[in-house]
């Protein structure tokens, strides 16, 4: 038995819910704790960013990364752990295209400061500031992290060496990927090839779907998974729910859609699909049924807000990246 | 209110000498050639349509048929031998008989037995009469002065009263001709002065056949011309100078000489025309009808005849020159008599006339229709596309 | 200098592109801006296509197909049609302006028709001035 | 993607096509220019590429710099891009090794300024350049044909087929809807222009599909489905009535349905229907074919009128021209006038179409038998009424017309109205079934107007007869039998070559989801319920890529137009 791996797992611009997948493999951890060394985990030990900065580099074997990339902070560490580490993750969906908080790349820094803090109602008017990143407070400077225009995804600030997709990764395969890890590292099995998605697999959601699809996918409107009574034998899109699934790796074990409902795509794209939105514009398209413009803009009236749909977990990674800067 | 279409008509026509009417399908290639096509007048081809549809009344009144002369560059040019230049010759002789109010040039056209007996009946009508007639006022060896077997002054009373006839006739038909052209259309206001203004046209164009001068091939003209004048000749020496022609035996080339002119005048385009008829070289002597035959003969006839007793007299031949006056008679009493007011000869009466009333036209609707160059004559212009 | 814009054009093989070719054997001349990439059916058009030009840094991008019910495989236009707003809607929330992609039908007979177009989109994507996806990450890198 | 390119030997040509391209565009820089791009081994500028001595250079250069892509900057790709590609392959390599840049229509031809034009002709070449790496050698497919045959429809174009079809070897299934063969001109007594008659010419035909060996004959019955692809169809025929269908296989498929008469009762205006004497052309042809021509009452009439243009050329009702009905109109007066020796003809038209052989002397015969021809304006239909009293005829027909620009009235005992051909209701729903179009008429769209007018644009569905257009009997059977010749041509040659164009699906990435089968227009795509994955039937692909865009998988790859292929074009044109 080899001395212990070390590792390390943070949370950048995240939820919280990747640290909790990772405990969800339950006696499983201890297996990991009985092979590693667990040198930074701020959800589960303590440790302190200057016990990282004191490591040598390449001193951690794994750096496990949540979470994207929304302020200095997030940056900051993200580098460090890059530096410290052999091998760095980007665990979830966020680490990996961005994830929901890249949705903020919608809108800019100054809107969501104005939403949130100017024009937030549960603010007492006077006391109405955003947050700065030098401020005095009592005689004492505070600094926080500065707060980014955009969200970024991990391989857009660091070089990233493997990702496991999901929001969040589905137990079986944190699990599943933390062991082809170690297996790596321990020699007993080739290491995944650099930038390798692990931890999922190699086709869309559709593959493992147990719901029947048929060749008439042609819908005269879309429902909310609410509005109708859906049939738990047919392929949802058939049903008109937009579904992500056809364009989304599978690998989540197809939760949602077998508990009827529509899959989010936060498995990323299929392998192969160079944006996943664009992908789902043509698949989604291809469902409608009319020749008339008029008609056709109805139906799609009835599939509101398209773009969160298409790039709910990837707007950071999109092939589209405007600046937000002027 | 709409005409309605005949398609009788054409078999009427056909009786007329009309062929191939059918087969023309209104290219326009006829119109084309004509010189005289110009509206309102768009020769043949509006008449052929008029005709093919039977529109009876609309021929009936049109002038069109008069302005044209048969040089035949219409039939030439026709890619479907329609044969217009005949179908218009034969639409002359059909209005021929629709102004002749007596029927009889009607009778005349369609059956030409009838025009042949008719002649012959008049002809033998003529030799018994004038026999009988010399043969109880005076002697058959004299031909001129005291008790000639035809004195002149009395046959001369003959010419005048069978003159009179004749032109009676022809007037009521040229009066017809009016009606039908110009008197019925109540579009037209014509005042006397009108009339009176270009009355000259008449005489101009009997005289000049101007138009007739127009034409590319300047032979028929010629010929025509020739022919008017001789016959114009003959006309005044017998109405006028009978007295001098029959007196002799010596010449007296005062009148006689004229008397010759017009003999060889008439008897050069009778055989040019006989001959051209036999040959069939010029388009209007391809199809001859049965009257023009009859016509021409008569005028062979008369013309030798009217020679022969002529020399016969002057070589002291008194008898014989007798005979072949009572025979010249049975020629020219039937010709002027019946070709005159009822057969091809009133042409001569009809053409100027024409020219005149399309004038008359012109003046009358300035208006509605260009004014064309000689004859400037006018309906209204129906056609779109004629 | 004035701003010159790039335009990447996809047309379909049958009906758009062999109408540009007009355009060119009537010589008609129109603005240079416009670089045509040729598709068998405007159907093939897969909106990647547009997006990965305008993130290459075209400013504009055309699609042009057979007029609908003329498409020579019967119906690919239509496909194409339904696929266009869903793309404007995407453009629009990502703050492009919708008018720096245009979907127009030229037929093969319509030279006159395309070149008039060329021109007056070069205008309308020139007045827009150059696209905001051109290396905007780039751009908020620098400026983080 | 440089790296991609360093590993080829790339040869590019820029065509001056004379001074055409060389007058606005530096041909000579071009060339220069990209001769310094990664992955360029030659790079050459020639006054006409597609000349002899240009294909010559390309294939000695492919030989002697063992050139392994080959870019052409000439003319578009419609010009010339298979002349390329026969030099190409003359050097053994492999055709759809070749990329053309279209720098004569796009830039030469449209451009002002020699700079910009220039500029833009290089921006091409470069995008020609960098797709030219990622195109891949693609072999044109060969699939088995099946000698048996489909023909549907048993009238005198189906029959044709039939016959030549059979006597060729091969078995036809013939499926006519009715109880007997003959189609339309088993109602008519004889043809235009020869007036010989059609009885003779279809009974000769009938007996001989009825006795041939080869044909079995399906009466009564309907194609119920068509599937498979060129070579390997499986049709199902069913009786009508029972849903019980047999299938048989065939190679090929004749479509020879036919038309269907314009309904006279559509046009009140000529009081079909009500004036007992106010007949359809078809009717007459009943009383010609009974030797008796007759009025309601019994006589035989005086006057006749036929009225021609009856639903055609009107946009009212169709805007084309029936074509058959001027010469069976000729056919009807010289029919009439034998069996009515005295009647008057009129015959009321908009214009004569006597375009084919024999007919424009039927039309001259036809006016010489005394037809009087009367014609009126397409807007301005003319009007029956019946006689008054007095008149010698049982109606009038107000005519504006307009040869003579009169109003007239024609005298008629009985109005024949030539009515027209129109597509048959079903038509549509055939063409679903075959998978072919139909024009906006109805009528089914061959795959060339001039070129190809016998096949459409499925292959090995062929349309014969009077279903693509109103045709005339030779012209219905030159079609069938040059159907008849395509089909031969394909079974004597044993297999089919497909397009190596096509499209194909990655069984790896093919996820099944299905959104792909129903884009198909040649229902190319087949789902497996049993691998749960779609796959292409190439010999049915057209390769226009709606599904290649569409998979969400990206697991679908049009051959020639791949995604890569398109992204590096892109990134080219941008440079």
């Amino acid at each position: 038995m080899p001395e212990k791996l070390q590792i390390a797992i943070y949370w950048g611009a995240a939820c919280g819910g990747c640290d909790v997948s990772v405990l969800d493999t339950n006696e499983f951890i201890l297996d990991v704790d009985a092979l590693c060394d667990v040198r930074l985990w701020p959800i589960a030990v303590d440790g302190k960013y200057k016990d990282v900065e004191a490591m040598a580099d390449g001193e951690l074997d794994v750096a496990i990364m949540n979470g994207a990339v929304r302020n200095s902070e997030n940056e900051h560490i993200a580098k460090l752990l890059r530096q410290k580490s052999k091998i760095f993750v980007a665990y979830g969906s966020c680490a990996y295209m961005g994830g929901i908080p890249s949705l903020a790349n919608l809108t800019s820094r100054d809107a969501i400061f104005e939403t949130l803090f100017m024009a937030n109602p549960s603010i007492e008017p006077g006391n109405r500031t955003v947050p700065l990143p030098v401020s005095k407070v009592g005689g004492h400077q505070l600094e926080l992290p500065r707060f980014y225009e955009r969200v970024y995804a991990l391989n857009q600030i660091v070089d990233v060496d493997y990702y496991v997709p999901g929001c969040p990764p589905v137990p079986s395969q944190c699990k599943a990927a933390i062991l082809a890890l170690v297996q790596a590292l321990t020699g007993q099995a080739p290491a995944p090839p650099k930038g390798a998605v692990v931890g999922a697999f190699e086709r869309a959601l559709c593959d493992d779907c147990p719901r029947t699809r048929t060749q008439e996918k042609k819908i005269k409107r879309f429902y909310r998974p609410w509005e109708i009574m859906q049939d738990p034998d047919v392929c949802l899109m058939e049903q008109g729910i937009f579904c992500a699934g056809i364009a989304t790796r599978s690998g989540c074990g197809v939760r949602c859609p077998k508990s009827g409902i529509p899959c989010r795509g936060c498995y990323g794209p299929a392998p192969g699909v160079v944006d996943q939105g664009a992908k789902l514009i043509s698949a989604v398209s291809s469902i409608i049924d009319s020749k008339d413009p008029d008609e056709i803009d109805r139906i799609l009236e009835t599939l509101p807000d398209f773009t969160s749909f298409a790039n709910r977990y990837s707007v950071a990674t999109s092939l589209l990246q405007r600046s937000h800067g002027q | 209110m709409a005409i309605r279409v005949n398609p009788k008509l054409i078999e009427e026509l056909e009786a007329y000498g009309a062929q191939d009417v059918s087969k023309c399908y209104h290219c326009g290639n006829c119109s084309a050639a004509c010189p005289f096509s110009k509206e309102p007048y768009i020769i043949p081809r509006r008449a052929m349509r008029s005709l093919q549809m039977g529109l009876e009344k609309k021929l009936e009144s049109d002038l069109q048929p008069w302005l044209c002369y048969y040089c035949g560059e219409c039939s030439a040019q026709c890619p479907r031998g329609a044969e217009p230049g005949e179908t218009m010759m034969s639409l002359r002789r059909w209005l021929t008989a629709r102004y002749d109010f007596t029927g009889i040039s009607r009778a005349f056209y369609r059956n030409w037995k009838i025009e042949l007996i008719a002649i012959i009946v008049v002809a033998i009508i003529t030799g018994i009469g004038f026999a009988l007639w010399g043969l109880n006022t005076g002697d058959i060896n004299v031909y001129s002065g005291a008790n000639a077997f035809l004195p002149a002054s009395q046959v001369h009373v003959f010419d005048w009263i069978l003159a009179g006839f004749l032109l009676t006739m022809l007037l009521i038909n040229c009066g017809r001709m009016w009606w039908f052209t110009v008197g019925r259309d109540k579009d037209l206001r014509l005042g006397a002065g009108d009339y009176l203004r270009k009355a000259w046209l008449m005489p101009y164009h009997f005289i000049t056949q101007r138009r007739l001068s127009q034409c590319d091939e300047k032979r028929p003209w010629m010929l025509h011309i020739v022919l008017m004048l001789s016959y114009l000749t003959m006309l005044i020496l017998i109405m006028f100078f009978l007295g001098e022609m029959a007196a002799g035996p010596e010449i007296d080339w005062r009148v006689h000489a004229f008397g010759l002119a017009a003999t060889v005048g008439l008897l050069l385009t009778t055989f040019l025309a006989l001959r051209g008829r036999i040959k069939k070289v010029d388009a209007l002597h391809r199809h001859s009808h049965e009257t023009d035959w009859m016509f021409l003969i008569l005028l062979a006839v008369v013309a030798s005849t009217g020679i022969l007793q002529f020399t016969l007299h002057r070589t002291g031949n008194d008898a014989a020159a007798n005979v072949a006056y009572i025979v010249h008679m049975m020629a020219v009493v039937p010709m002027l008599g019946l070709e005159v007011p009822f057969s091809k000869w009133s042409h001569m009466a009809y053409r100027p006339l024409a020219m005149y009333f399309a004038e008359l036209r012109a003046e009358a609707l300035p208006a509605r229709v260009p004014k064309a160059e000689l004859p400037a004559a006018a309906e209204p212009a129906r056609s779109p596309i004629a | 200098m004035t701003f010159e814009p790039k335009i990447v054009g996809f047309l379909c093989n049958w009906c758009s592109y062999t109408g540009a070719d007009l355009a060119g054997t009537s010589r008609i001349h129109y603005a240079p801006n416009l670089r045509i990439i040729r598709v068998m059916c405007s159907a093939r058009i897969d909106p990647t296509f547009v997006i990965k030009a305008l993130a290459e840094g075209a400013d504009g991008v055309l699609i042009a197909g057979c007029h609908p019910g003329d498409c020579h495989y019967s119906e690919g236009n239509y496909k194409t049609m339904r696929r266009y707003p869903l793309l404007k809607k995407l453009l629009r929330d990502y703050g492009i302006e919708e008018e720096r992609v245009r979907l127009e039908w030229v037929s093969a007979s319509e030279g006159h028709l395309f070149a008039d177009l060329v021109n007056e989109m070069t205008e309308q994507v020139r007045a827009l001035g150059p696209s905001p996806v051109k290396s905007g990450l780039a751009l908020d890198m620098a400026e983080r | 993607m440089d790296e991609t390119k360093q590993e080829h030997r790339i040869g590019v040509y820029v065509c001056q096509c004379g001074t055409n391209i060389a007058k606005m565009v530096d041909c000579d820089g071009v060339a220069g220019e990209i001769a310094d791009m990664p992955g360029v081994a030659i790079s050459r500028s020639y006054k006409y590429m597609c000349s002899n001595p240009g294909q010559e250079m390309i294939i000695a250069d492919i030989k002697e710099h063992d050139l392994d892509r080959v870019v052409v900057a000439a003319c578009s790709p419609h010009m010339h891009e298979l002349t390329f590609r026969k030099a190409v392959s003359q050097a053994d390599l492999n055709p759809y090794y070749l990329e053309i840049a279209n720098i004569r229509e796009q830039c030469a031809w449209v451009h002002e300024d020699r700079g910009q034009a220039t500029a833009k002709a290089k921006d091409l070449t470069v995008a020609a350049v960098d797709r030219v790496v990622y195109q891949e050698a693609l072999e044109k497919m060969s699939v088995d044909m099946c000698p048996n045959c489909l023909v549907i429809g048993g009238g005198i174009a189906g029959m044709t087929a039939a016959l030549d079809l059979a006597d060729a070897g091969g078995r036809v299934y013939l499926v006519e809807r009715t109880d007997h063969l003959g189609g339309q001109i088993a109602h008519i007594a004889l043809t235009a222009p020869y007036l010989d008659s059609a009885r003779e010419i279809v009974e000769e035909r009938v007996t001989r599909v009825m006795r041939h060996p080869k044909i079995d004959i399906f009466f009564e019955s309907q194609l119920t489905a068509l599937d498979g692809y060129v070579g390997n169809f499986q049709a199902a025929i069913a009786r009508k009535g029972d849903g019980a269908a047999q299938t048989v296989d065939v190679g090929s498929v004749v479509v020879a349905t036919g038309y269907k008469t314009f309904d006279a009762a559509r046009i009140p205006h000529y009081g079909y229907g009500k004036l007992p004497n106010v007949i359809t052309s078809l009717e007459l042809e009943r009383m010609l074919r009974a030797g008796r021509v007759e009025t309601k009452e019994g006589k035989p009439p005086q006057y006749v009128t036929l009225i021609h243009c009856v639903g055609s050329r009107n946009l009212e009702y169709h805007s084309y021209c029936s074509r058959v009905c001027c010469m069976a109109a000729l056919k009807y007066a010289h029919e009439i006038k034998s069996s009515v020796p005295g009647a008057y003809i009129n015959d009321v038209y908009i214009d004569i179409h006597a375009f084919g052989k024999g007919h424009e002397d039927l039309y001259r015969r036809t006016s010489e038998a005394n037809t009087l021809f009367l014609m009126y304006e397409k807007n301005d239909l003319p009007v029956i009424r019946k006689a008054d009293p007095g008149d010698d005829c049982d109606m009038l027909i107000e005519v504006n017309e307009s040869l003579s620009g009169e109003s007239i009235e024609i005298p008629a005992d009985l109005v024949v109205l030539m009515v027209g051909m129109e597509a048959r209701d079903d038509c549509r729903e055939l063409a679903r079934l075959v998978n072919i179009s139909v024009d906006k008429d109805g009528w089914f769209i061959e795959s060339h107007p001039k070129l190809d007018p016998v096949a459409t644009t499925t292959e090995g569905i062929y349309i014969a007869g009077a279903c693509q257009a109103p045709k005339d009997i030779p012209d219905s059977v030159a079609q069938a039998r040059a159907a008849a010749a395509r089909i031969m041509g394909r079974i004597a040659h044993g297999t089919i070559e497909i397009d190596a164009m096509y499209s194909e699906i990655d069984p790896d990435k093919c996820s099944g989801c299905r959104i792909c089968n129903a884009l198909c227009p040649y229902v190319a795509i087949e789902f497996d319920p049993a691998t749960h994955k779609s796959h292409v039937i190439s010999a049915l692909c057209k390769a226009c890529g709606a599904c290649v865009a569409a998979c969400p998988s990206s697991a679908i790859k049009a051959r020639g137009f791949t995604d890569e292929q398109i992204f590096a074009q892109i990134e080219g044109v941008l440079g």
